[in-house]
């Protein structure tokens, strides 16, 4: 790869084995452009959806339960039908995976922040700093996740101010999701902090004298962010999941401002009564938006293992 | 190869459905199962329905509410307390016969701190024993109600009470539990065979019943087992697995009635559903409005009018419910036909109303209401909100659990709430010294209406029926003009059952045993 | 004599993204039964492939396109999976690299080798347990039936190497492909396991194809060489002819390039056959360059002291300190390096010469002793600033250049990242102007600023250590095995640019090597460690003409014979 | 090995310690528990003779030095709802949780390790990529979707399987299994098959990936290069090895067994204690979540002390030292 002249960034970029292997898998491709869509649709909802699904003052009751546009009794302007509230389905599923979404991505960026400051500095500075965070990080995993979220949940409903409460729901969900993921980051930051301060290039940058924070931040990190990144997709898909079961569990988003899991929660009350579309598409929804996620994670962690290519 | 057919077998095994059974056996489902078995520990649903089915009282209902005798052949008022004639060679489960003993035991057990039947069993100030079968049960005052109040205070046995170190109801202080939690011995048409709480309870029929061929019931075994998940419920209805459920959800009453071979009760209910509003306080706790715009009657009005009860009636009730104008259905004295029709629909007025009361553009508040108490209550609340909103009030829903919504109203925490409310004794007294006195403890909507208030405490004594009903009259005549309250609807109670059995449906959602019939 | 083994135009290609790559070009070779072929080249030439090929274990996706492999007259190539398996063990045996990794972690070496015994002899349980012990011996190691229970990792390298001896051994093969087997191993231990090869060969008339890049193993053992570059066979013959009077251009100059024990040179031939591409770049003139500031400070004296230096390792932990494990690394180390001069460290792995390195360099601290950088104590108050502007003054080059640089990093920010930390510069654009005349200065060129680290070679990367060492100006150097990673051609320009910069700035060199004959080549004066101390101090000379104490002159005597190395090119 | 076993053990003991004071500040921050306590009907006065009847006016360390005398005596208190005391209830409730975490740490494990060595040899066949995209579907779904699902097709639409519940249980005494009936299997393979399949192609993508990982090393080659049969080299030499990590990674699924038998007791009524625990939280019962807390975190640390110990059976690298 001896070249007389250094390559465009563009020409690196399109050189760079990963995008290279992404461009070749269609599997791939596939899931970035449905995550992408989801992700879109659903940051650009107030955009796209038909109706606003949190206004009340849009909605009719006696729209509501109207099956899809295509079945007999739907109403061309609900494409997907209604729920026993009025609301149009399209609308709520695009509102709901918004939540979804935007929990989910709070919650890996609070776990992933901090899980790999405490595991960067753990890894890197070791000795009893190092034993103290992971016993910290042992104590987080003993309380299974989804139980913890369950508590802090019961918790933040019981300690929170009633006017507060409504307001900091999502925030409950977030703060419960994120600290159930950080230790995951923390250990695969240290992990790999672990190696990279053994590597000479972080010793020839001590031997020039920087400080410890600067070798951290500038050297260490950038170089741990590959492992962090495929735990972060999947980490992503799995706060997905954990929001929709607490949520279904009655233990997440409140049902005024529903996001997917507590849509599918919701419908599933209905679910033998033949209103199969107020369970059925939000499901659905949930599943290809975590699948893809799911598959963009699978891909990226072949791609970003040498060994497998 | 050979695991396929390995695999045939052992799924056409597990497959086949239970061996015949030549007995009877009723399979039912509900939503909670009772916390105990001892009868005066928890006052509670769930656990009154499972007790009735093994303890009796002096006094029940039938189906249709009337009283009856039951382990009381008759009764007889006098100015200070009733006496009762008792049912002769009755006998406990373990055969010990039931006697004048074992009423003043159980009033005295009924009455006891840790009994949770306090309320209802202190009218009855002491029992006098006249003789082996007769008691006069002493009342303070005149008491025009008191075999209503009755109902459900079982009786229970002295002797194996004390035998078993279970004089005393079991109490939130003790460290273990007492026998009687898990044991029983009552008079009643079934005994306890198995018992696994929240898993499965196993009653037998008891075959020296005193009722043993005066009733329809063919019955010989019960099988309860609880199951909170509404759908879960009603799934397990669909496939088979249970003869009758007891609450399922309304959404899925058209497809328990479509399918083969189940089929759905209904009844009015007797409970109204119903929306309070602090006119109390003087400024609101969650609103954005200056002071408390539900002192103005005219903002109570709007609220009535805005709320579209036949939507909600049509859409969230699936139909089965009562719209009306009262916080107490028929069937309950006190309930008229001139009062009970709703205040109606009418948005217009209603934005007019509310301009005339100075906020044009409405006001804020919050919802308080619960998610697992009424008959989609949740939803009810939903709808609710979408229609404020049509007149400018910006509703906040604060949906939670009745454990945690019910102190709120406990505590006169709350501007605007869900409440549901049931009358066991079937009188307006009961709604007027909870929801309407000044000092009503569920009575968070700081109403007092001093005629009210008055009324409230003279009919307690008040022998003469001619006017004490005329009393409660006059009251609700207030009630309906005052509108403290925004009536929603009364509930309408539907049992999902198998078509193979035959079970008459009650207003007051139990489950008699002793009528069921399978064919 | 039959040939063995006879390859014929032999092609091996891997398919990639970015085309078809060659690994193997028309190879045709010869292996005779009692014979042992020294296949050799640098990395990349494609010497290992052809053992891959030879019993079909090519990695993925890599095919052989075109040639014959003929052993014992039979073609190799398009059996099927069943009949390869056959040949594999049974007739072809084969001995990796590390022994570390060949065993089975977790299975006994017993059972390693009953399992490859009962494959090909129907043996009774007994029995095969016999043939493992006899097996053992063979390969010389005692109390073989109690080892049989032991697993891998209770055995030593060199210990362990024997083991994978004795199970490609374990089917009885007529012919042995050893790739690279004493490269993971110490001097010592590499002689050993070398006469071990070459005794078994012998006795069992086994053909033996050596598959190394190391000139020095080959003197000793092969008795033909084939010389590979870039995927051919450049010059085959016996071992003699090829070491002594290589005929082709690329053999003459890789056998330049080997250091010679015997004698000092003042450079080592350049190697521009190899390093094609290193064209004379613009050097920058010392004396009027940024660079050159620090020849202002120049003192005499001595620029390191050691004394009494000390550190020790846990290497089993235990609440009890009795049971604690404790390693010795460094043991009471005393020397000095005197301003200017390049002071040798040399020693097998585990002597402890590239923790002193590390101490000296402040990455670790010492339990017992001083270090004196510059006369300033670094030890006792490490974050003085006075200790801080020692420790500025001395820069080290690492051993593996794909670790010592930071890949996430442009060259240029790695280069610069000591000039912008300590502001030596007053702007960035003058800062981007030195960077570009540093990469000049070593030989790499000013464009190489806006690469990344991954688009270099190994040697290209040591050029860049070496820039960004430059970068502090410092005035000591430590390298610590700065070649032993690189090729011998590459290691050959980098060591006469080193030995350039010191003359140029007058640097005192801390030089840091197992390999004797480099340390020769570069020292004024040497010490060699042994168990984390020092056995002798000498004179460079002097030591190799008169070492004086007796691990010195055991290491000496291990030293690769290059008498067949003939004077070509000196 | 005495020195590991005692540094995780004190290692345990700390991470119990914290997780019961996490549990006690429960009782100080979630609800007023008075409330849950008493009937409708109850007056003031009754509400403050409760508070002092409980302890709930003493000073906090007070009130957690007691709850650890309690908690160490097996002492939970009473539930607030149900009134009995609470170590009885979850020891009521544990066979059932215990028998499904079993049933489906066999399912996961069974079907997952076999997937995913299949899937490891056979990388590139069909049926290996078919198995790995439904894999990646399963981890997509989440348990309450996979329960209702199987529901609705098994028990009301087939009528196959029961859609709930626990039936057919043995009473031996001191464990009631619903293992020894058909009726009792009947129950329990639709929620085991929920409950196990999330982690079960956990396991399936994890086997395939430590396998693909050990086909790499240079033992596998040097294996290979011996002649040795696929069948020795694949299960003898990779999948041993592929274990050692997988361990303890299964220990850790099957600590995630316990914690999603809440969701799945839930949707199938499954009487456990996970769905003990999730009424307690709608009920605010303090001393049930109190308990369940600590009893989980038992459980984990008991789990993790066993993987440890098997890691010490499996590797002798750890077993032998150096």
């Amino acid at each position: 790869m001896q070249q007389d002249h250094p390559m465009t960034r563009w020409e690196r970029f399109k050189d760079n084995d990963i995008v290279w292997s992404f461009l070749h898998s269609p599997g791939a491709i596939v899931a970035a452009a449905i995550t992408s869509i989801a992700i879109l649709a659903c940051l650009f909802a107030p955009l796209i959806a038909p109706f606003d699904p949190f206004d009340p003052s849009q909605i009719s009751l006696w729209d509501g339960k109207l099956p899809p546009a295509w079945i007999e009794g739907g109403q061309p302007q609900y494409l997907l039908g209604t729920d026993n509230q009025g609301r149009d389905m399209l609308s709520t599923i695009l509102y709901g995976g918004r939540l979804s979404i935007l929990v989910g991505l709070a919650a890996v960026c609070l776990g992933m922040v901090l899980g790999v400051t405490l595991g960067v500095i753990s890894g890197y500075v070791g000795g009893v700093t190092d034993a103290v965070i992971m016993r910290i990080a042992d104590v987080q995993l003993t309380i299974p996740g989804i139980l913890l979220a369950i508590l802090i949940n019961g918790i933040g409903r019981a300690f929170l101010p009633l006017e507060l409460r409504q307001e900091f729901a999502i925030y409950v969900v977030i703060f419960a999701i994120g600290l159930t993921d950080w230790p995951q980051f923390a250990r695969v930051a240290r992990g790999a902090t672990m190696v990279e301060a053994n590597k000479e290039y972080v010793q020839a940058a001590r031997i020039i004298g920087l400080p410890g924070w600067r070798i951290m931040l500038r050297h260490i990190l950038p170089n741990t962010l590959r492992p962090v990144l495929v735990i972060a997709t999947i980490g992503l898909a799995l706060a997905i999941i954990a929001e929709a079961t607490l949520s279904f569990l009655g233990q997440g988003i409140p049902p005024t401002t529903p996001s997917l899991g507590t849509l599918i929660r919701v419908g599933n009350e209905y679910l033998f009564s033949g209103l199969w579309w107020i369970t059925f598409f939000p499901a659905i929804a949930l599943v290809v938006l975590v699948f893809a996620v799911n598959l963009l994670g699978d891909w990226m962690r072949d791609a970003l293992n040498p060994k497998l290519r | 190869m050979h695991f396929k057919k390995l695999l045939t077998v052992s799924v056409a095994a597990l497959t086949v459905a239970n061996p015949a059974l030549a007995e009877n056996v009723l399979r039912w489902t509900s939503q909670g199962d009772a916390l105990t078995m001892d009868p005066h520990s928890q006052n509670e649903g769930p656990t009154i329905a499972m007790n009735g089915q093994i303890y009796e009282s002096l006094v029940t209902r039938d189906a249709e509410l009337n009283l009856q005798p039951e382990l009381a052949e008759s009764w007889e008022a006098g100015a200070d307390g009733w006496t009762f004639n008792l049912r002769k060679g009755v006998k406990f489960h373990d055969g010990a016969d039931f006697t004048a003993e074992d009423v003043v035991f159980s009033f005295e057990r009924a009455n006891h701190e840790a009994s949770d039947y306090k309320e209802q069993a202190k009218n009855v100030t002491s029992v006098e024993v006249i003789d082996d079968h007769t008691v006069k049960l002493m009342t303070d005052g005149p008491n025009p109600i008191l075999p209503n109040q009755l109902t459900s205070i079982y009786m229970i046995d002295k002797g194996w009470a004390e035998a078993n170190n279970v004089v005393a109801p079991q109490d939130f202080k003790a460290k273990e539990e007492t026998y009687a939690v898990r044991n029983s011995n009552g008079t009643g048409p079934f005994a306890l065979v198995s018992r696994a709480p929240d898993e499965m309870t196993v009653l037998a029929r008891n075959a020296d019943w005193w009722g043993e061929g005066m009733f329809p019931g063919n019955i010989d075994k019960i099988e309860y087992r609880p199951i909170t998940n509404a759908a879960t419920r009603v799934a397990a209805l669909l496939s088979g697995e249970v003869d009758f459920v007891l609450d399922p959800p309304l959404q899925d009453i058209k497809r328990i009635e479509s399918s083969d071979g189940l089929g759905v009760k209904t009844v009015a209910q007797i409970r109204s559903i119903f929306f309070g509003m602090d006119q109390g306080i003087d400024q609101l706790r969650t609103s954005d409005a200056e002071g408390n715009p539900f002192k103005d009657a005219k903002v109570r009005e709007a609220f009535n009018l805005a709320i579209d009860k036949a939507a909600i009636q049509r859409v969230v009730m699936e139909g089965l419910s009562f719209p009306t104008g009262m916080i107490t259905p028929p069937g309950v004295l006190g309930n008229t036909p001139e009062n009970d029709p709703s205040y109606g629909f009418d948005p217009t007025k209603a934005k007019a109303l509310l301009a005339e009361a100075g906020y044009p553009d409405g006001f804020s508040i919050q919802l308080d209401c619960p998610n697992n108490r009424y008959n989609n209550d949740e939803k009810i609340c939903q709808a609710a909100v979408a229609m404020l909103a049509k007149i400018g009030v910006k509703v906040n829903l604060d949906a939670i659990p009745k454990a945690q919504h019910f102190p709120k109203i406990q505590k006169r925490e709350t501007d605007f709430y869900m409440l549901g409310w049931g009358v066991p004794t079937l009188d307006s007294h009961y709604v007027f010294s909870y929801l309407l006195d000044g000092e009503g403890s569920w009575n968070a909507t700081g109403y007092s209406n001093p005629r009210v208030n008055e009324i409230t405490t003279a009919i307690v004594t008040e022998i003469d029926i001619d006017k004490r009903t005329a009393l409660i009259d006059e009251a609700w005549t207030h009630v309906k003009a005052d509108m403290p309250y925004v009536p929603i609807h009364h509930q309408v109670l539907a049992w999902g059952i198998a078509d193979n059995v035959d079970i008459p449906i009650a207003a007051d959602d139990a489950f008699r045993p002793r009528y069921a019939v399978m064919k | 004599m039959t040939d063995l083994l006879k390859i014929d135009g032999l092609d091996v290609e891997f398919p990639t993204r970015r085309g078809t790559v060659k690994a193997a070009r028309g190879v045709s070779l010869t292996v005779s039964p009692g014979e042992v072929l020294g296949l050799v080249g640098e990395s990349g030439a494609g010497k290992s492939t052809i053992g891959n090929a030879i019993i079909d274990l090519l990695e993925a996706p890599g095919r052989v396109s075109a040639g014959s492999i003929l052993f014992e007259g039979e073609e190799l190539r398009g059996r099927n999976e069943a009949e390869m398996r056959r040949i594999r063990g049974d007739r072809i045996g084969m001995i990796f690299q590390d022994p570390q990794t060949s065993l089975n972690p977790l299975m006994t070496v017993g059972a390693q080798l009953v399992e490859t015994i009962e494959k090909t002899n129907d043996l009774s349980a007994t029995k095969a347990e016999e043939r493992a012990i006899e097996l053992l011996e063979q390969v010389g190691i005692t109390e073989a039936k109690a080892r049989l229970q032991a697993y891998p990792h209770q055995f030593s390298g060199g210990m362990r190497q024997r083991v994978v001896i004795a199970l490609a051994l374990a089917g009885d093969p007529d012919l042995i492909i050893a790739d690279e087997p004493t490269t993971a191993l110490d001097v010592s231990i590499q002689a050993q396991i070398l006469d071990l090869i070459k005794q078994l060969c012998r006795q069992r008339e086994l053909g033996v194809i050596i598959v190394t890049h190391d000139i020095g193993v080959i003197a000793n053992i092969a008795d033909r060489v084939a010389v590979m570059y870039r995927g051919e066979v450049v010059e085959t013959g016996d071992v003699a002819q090829i070491l002594g009077a290589p005929e082709h251009e690329y053999t003459k100059s890789l056998i330049a390039a080997v250091p010679r024990a015997d004698r000092k040179l003042d450079r080592f031939s350049s190697v521009d056959y190899i390093e094609g591409g290193t064209k004379p770049f613009q050097r920058i003139d010392i004396q009027t360059h940024w660079l050159g500031k620090s020849l202002h400070d120049r003192r005499s004296g001595a620029a390191i002291e050691v004394e009494n230096l000390g550190l020790s390792f846990v290497l089993q932990k235990s609440v009890l300190k009795r049971n604690r494990k404790m390693l010795q690394a460094v043991d009471d180390v005393t020397f000095t390096v005197a301003e200017g001069e390049t002071f040798g460290l040399v020693g097998e792995s585990g002597s402890g010469k590239s923790t002193v390195a590390r101490l000296i360099a402040g990455l670790y601290r010492p339990d017992a002793g001083n270090i004196r950088v510059i006369g300033q104590d670094v030890v006792s108050s490490p974050r003085s600033a006075a200790a801080r502007e020692a420790r500025r003054a001395l820069q080290m080059i690492f051993q593996d250049p794909y670790s010592s640089l930071n890949s996430r990093m442009r060259v240029l920010d790695i280069v610069a990242e000591p000039i912008r930390f300590y502001k030596l510069t007053s702007s960035e654009a003058e800062t981007r102007k030195i960077v570009g005349d540093l990469l000049d200065h070593v030989g790499l060129g000013a464009k190489a600023a806006l690469r990344y680290p991954h688009e270099f070679s190994g040697g290209q990367r040591q050029r860049i250590s070496i820039a960004r060492a430059l970068a502090s100006r410092p005035r000591i150097l430590i390298c610590d095995e700065p070649t032993s990673a690189l090729d011998v051609s590459v290691q050959a320009t980098i060591l006469n640019l080193l030995k350039d910069l010191q003359q140029e700035l007058g640097l005192t060199m801390l030089f840091i090597s197992h390999d004797l004959p480099v340390v020769r080549q570069m020292c004024d004066r040497i010490a060699v460690m042994r168990h984390g101390r020092i056995c002798e101090v000498s004179e460079t000379e002097t030591l190799f003409s008169a070492p004086e104490h007796e691990y010195s002159r055991h290491l000496l005597d291990l030293m690769p014979r290059m008498d067949l190395l003939g004077s070509a090119r000196a | 090995m005495l020195f590991f076993i005692l540094k995780r053990l004190s290692q345990s003991i700390l991470v119990m310690a914290i997780v019961s004071a996490v549990s006690f500040s429960l009782f100080n921050f979630v609800g007023d528990p008075v409330n849950n306590m008493v009937g409708q009907d109850a007056t003031r006065e009754q509400r403050v003779e409760i508070r002092q009847q409980l302890g709930l006016d003493d000073p906090v360390l007070t009130q957690y030095t007691r709850f650890l005398g309690n908690m160490l005596q097996g002492d939970f208190g009473l539930s607030y709802r149900i009134k009995r005391p609470v170590d009885e209830l979850i020891f009521e409730r544990l066979p059932a949780t215990l028998e499904l975490v079993f049933v489906s740490a066999i399912i996961a494990l069974l079907v997952g390790i076999t997937m995913g060595v299949y899937t490891g040899i056979r990388r590139k066949s069909w049926a290996s990529r078919a198995i790995l995209s439904i894999s990646l579907v399963g981890v997509s779904l989440p348990t309450f979707i996979i329960g209702i699902a199987l529901i609705y097709i098994f028990a009301v639409h087939l009528r196959w399987l029961p859609s709930s519940g626990r039936s057919g249980t043995v009473d031996l005494g001191w464990w009631k299994t619903s293992l020894l009936t058909v009726d009792g299997w009947r129950a329990i393979i639709l929620p085991a098959i929920t409950l196990s399949l999330f982690q079960l192609t956990l396991i399936l993508r994890l086997v395939r990936a430590e396998m693909l990982e050990v086909m790499q090393t240079d033992f596998i080659k040097f294996a290979r290069a011996r002649g040795l049969s696929e069948r020795a080299i694949n299960f003898r030499h990779a999948l041993r090895n592929t274990l050692v990590p997988v361990i303890t990674i299964i220990g850790i699924n099957i600590g995630g067994l316990i914690a999603f038998s809440v969701i799945t007791e839930t949707v199938f009524q499954w009487p456990g204690t996970g769905l003990m625990f999730i009424q307690a939280v709608d009920f605010v019962d303090v001393p049930i979540m109190a308990a369940y807390l600590v009893f989980v975190a038992l459980l984990f640390v008991l789990i993790n002390l066993v993987v440890d110990i098997l890691y010490f059976v499996v590797d002798p690298r750890i077993r032998l030292g150096d």
